[in-house]
């Protein structure tokens, strides 16, 4: 176990540190004179002062069809890690296995046919 | 090997840290994360019970890992449904304080 | 020829005794000094892995210019140097000397680990990938759900950009990037639970292992007709999961300036910009691995073989990404749900189906 | 005691020292975004358990579904319901003192309970036996009952959430 993780554990050590020596290394490098109007918030031109407070809100109501999305990728998500398990097993059991795995495909199908149905996958 | 008490302990920590969240978060998505951090807890009981059944004696089979994957299912079953309701009641009272959602108190 | 073939492993393993017969002067303990030896040599392989990494990413950078130019009619850069290969060295210093400029009212932790924490995954997965004929730093044997359930952390960082940086676009182009990783995600993974049931395995170096013989007849590309179907829908997923063109909605130049990475400047730009083309490397890599056989291959050395693969597919994403127009959001949700994620799922039967007559043909 | 034990010791307490925190930070920062990346935090922390305890597959799907899946779905949750952050209201209750109380007393009495009872355990190694086609093989026999259930639960819950999201 060690000798394989241990491997992943140095990688994962090693792959934090990475990215923050180019960062280290440019803060050296690089020029820093910071102004007011460069610090703003990017918006196209106009000053993000000039805005309305309500406008300077960033947090926009966004539309309910991300989460729905989100739903249907949690649901495929933990389909797929049945799956998986089931497809390297796969080889060595009958055609009972695959019986049973059609099954519980049909019964997600028909969440994904009920979202498709209700146009639920539908962006506008 | 560790003995098994260090991940007992662990998960008993988180369960009451997720515990406490749970209770005194007034944000209604706060409280959900409470919970879902207690059923982390309980996950790493299960895969700890597991690993330290004795392997290779009959009692011992893959139920703590198979547990833990319907855990993991129902978790999220549960954020799905829990989160959906949290939006429901946001579009009808704009609020996701759960103090401020008390019409059903008396 | 032998000397070519199994390079890196022999390094290897000179490296290995070299450093056993360093320790063996000091009189360690046995498991001490193993202990040392596999720390040092793990060490190696993985700043070794981690070190190229950026000039991989950079060199693709060139390759993608000048393919996209002549494509285009153009030259491409022709500058720097020779065919202008030294752009990638002026490039790299550009990014290192440029002004970092975060925003006053950036939420200011999360805007500074947003890069760092995308970078992570994609540096990991390179841990897994079979390089060549015993060049896989570690063969797990969950090895296909671990480059899985990596490239799915890949949304944390760009949301984090989205929300960090405190702009309009940066948080629309930062939920569109998740909204598409995720609905590409579920194809994706769908389409390689086909080679998962030909391979009986999840550790890549069994998958690769398992395609080697008949002339490369025997990679899962050929196991028709499962094989083609589930290469197609994995190579679409793969363009879209890492953002590319036709699929690159979150960062449409003429919508929302850059997406989630419109507050972004120099070096934590940069970092971005690996992870991007690091991310094409090694979705690419991973379809080599899966459907073209890996480093399986006749004459050449095998991590030749490897990179030739990945090059390839690298440059039919290229040429992808030089003929295609960006799509609109909704044939792109709807392409994913109502196409690709059907289509993947009767691949699965299909595969289970067929599955005895591979074995009796004697492909798997 | 051998160099692999003081390695796994010391990956034990910086893999629970990551969760702890974590989840602290869930149960007492202000900013809900925070709280929901210091859980993502711990849920990576779980994650490591898994893999010292030797269940890989456990470590990959916690991964996959808490980070990856559940992780995102709070975050779109959040973004959906804006206006959370309020700046006068402290982010715990009037209860948090009863509720500090009983989770410190259940910890106390976990603990107790723990440490005193004698767990009837072996630590035999795995060998490095690959435990995914065992697993497999179970869900689609013993425990075929829950898997095929627990496709109708997501059925129910992804039905129940679109309706509910959508009235």
């Amino acid at each position: 176990m060690l000798d394989r993780y241990g491997l992943i554990g140095l990688f994962a050590i090693v792959a934090i540190i990475f990215p923050l020596i180019p960062l280290l290394l440019a803060r050296f490098l690089r020029p820093r004179k910071p102004n007011r109007s460069k610090m703003e918030t990017y918006e196209c031109g106009l000053e993000f002062e000039d805005f309305p407070v309500e406008a300077q809100q960033v947090w926009v109501q966004f539309r309910i069809q991300y989460y729905i999305f989100a739903l249907m990728f949690v649901v495929f998500d933990i389909e797929v890690v049945f799956l998986y398990p089931w497809a390297v097993a796969y080889n060595s059991l009958g055609l009972y296995a695959l019986v049973e795995m059609i099954i519980f495909l049909v019964i997600l199908v028909m969440a994904l046919a009920y979202a498709w149905r209700k146009g639920q996958l539908e962006w506008v | 090997m560790i003995p098994l008490p260090y991940f007992l302990l662990l998960g008993a920590a988180v369960f009451c840290i997720g515990l406490f969240a749970a209770l005194a978060r007034r944000n209604a998505v706060a409280i959900l994360m409470g919970i879902e951090l207690m059923l982390n807890a309980v996950n790493i009981n299960l895969v700890a019970f597991w690993r330290y059944t004795k392997p290779g004696t009959p009692t011992w089979d893959l139920a703590g890992q198979i547990f833990a994957l319907f855990v993991i299912t129902l978790a999220a079953a549960e954020a799905a449904i829990g989160l959906a309701l949290i939006i429901a009641i946001y579009r009808s009272r704009d609020t996701v304080n759960v103090e401020d959602v008390d019409i059903m108190k008396w | 020829m032998d000397i070519l073939n199994n390079l890196f492993p022999n390094i290897y393993n000179a490296l290995n005794d070299f450093f056993h017969g360093l320790l063996r002067g000091a009189n360690l303990r046995p498991d001490a000094e193993s202990f040392i030896v596999s720390l040092i040599m793990g060490l190696i392989v993985v700043v070794f892995l981690v070190a190229i990494s950026p000039f991989l990413m950079l060199s693709l950078t060139w390759v993608e210019r000048k393919v996209v130019a002549r494509i285009q009619n153009r030259l491409g850069p022709n500058r720097v140097g020779p065919w202008g290969i030294f752009q990638i060295f002026a490039d790299m210093i550009k990014m290192l000397t440029k002004e970092d400029i975060v925003p006053a009212n950036a939420d200011r932790w999360v805007h500074f680990l947003a890069p760092v924490v995308t970078m992570i995954p994609i540096t990991l997965i390179l841990a897994v990938i079979p390089w060549g004929r015993g060049m896989a730093p570690a063969d797990l044997n969950i090895g296909v759900l671990y480059v899985i359930a990596l490239s799915s952390l890949g949304t944390v960082g760009i949301f984090m950009a989205g929300w960090g940086s405190n702009n309009k676009f940066a948080l629309i182009g930062g939920m569109r990037a998740v909204a598409q990783i995720i609905s590409y995600e579920v194809p994706q993974v769908l389409a390689i639970v086909a080679i998962v049931l030909l391979a009986g395995s999840l550790s890549l170096v069994d998958i690769v292992k398992l395609q080697g013989g008949w002339a490369g007849f025997r990679w899962f590309l050929f196991a028709i007709p499962v094989g083609p179907i589930a290469f197609v829908v994995y190579m679409i997923s793969a363009i879209a999961e890492v953002n590319r063109t036709p699929f690159d909605l979150p960062e449409g130049e003429s919508e929302i300036v850059a997406g989630h990475h419109t507050e972004y400047s120099g070096m934590k730009w940069g970092l971005f910009y690996m992870a991007e083309y690091l991310n094409l490397f090694v979705v690419c890599a991973i379809a080599a691995t899966l459907f073209l056989g890996g480093w399986q291959g006749p004459l050449l050395p095998p991590w030749i073989w490897f990179f030739v693969k990945t090059l390839l597919l690298i440059l039919i994403a290229m040429w992808v990404r030089g003929t295609f127009p960006r799509i609109r959001m909704d044939q792109l949700m709807k392409f994913a749900w109502q196409v690709l994620v059907p289509v993947a799922l009767v691949n699965i039967v299909l595969t289970g189906l067929a599955l005895p007559i591979f074995k009796a043909i004697g492909l798997i | 005691m051998s160099i692999d034990l003081v390695l796994t010791y010391v990956a034990f307490f910086v893999l629970a020292a990551i969760t702890i925190i974590g989840g602290l930070l869930v149960a007492f920062v202000r900013n809900i975004m925070h709280a929901a990346l210091a859980l993502m935090m711990a849920f990576m922390g779980v994650a490591g358990i898994y893999l010292l305890l030797e269940a890989e597959f456990i470590a990959a799907v916690q991964v996959l579904i808490y980070v990856g899946a559940i992780a995102v779905l709070i975050l779109f949750a959040i973004m959906l319901t804006r206006g959370l952050m309020t700046r006068t209201l402290p982010p715990e209750n009037n209860q948090w003192l009863a509720a500090g109380g009983l989770a410190l007393l259940l910890f106390v009495a976990l603990v107790y309970i723990a440490v005193t009872t004698h767990w009837p355990v072996g630590t035999q190694a795995l060998a490095g036996t690959d435990l995914i086609p065992k697993i497999g093989t179970e869900l689609v026999t013993t425990y075929v009952l829950p898997f095929e259930v627990a496709s109708i639960l997501l059925l129910t819950a992804l039905i129940g959430a679109i309706v509910i999201a959508r009235e």
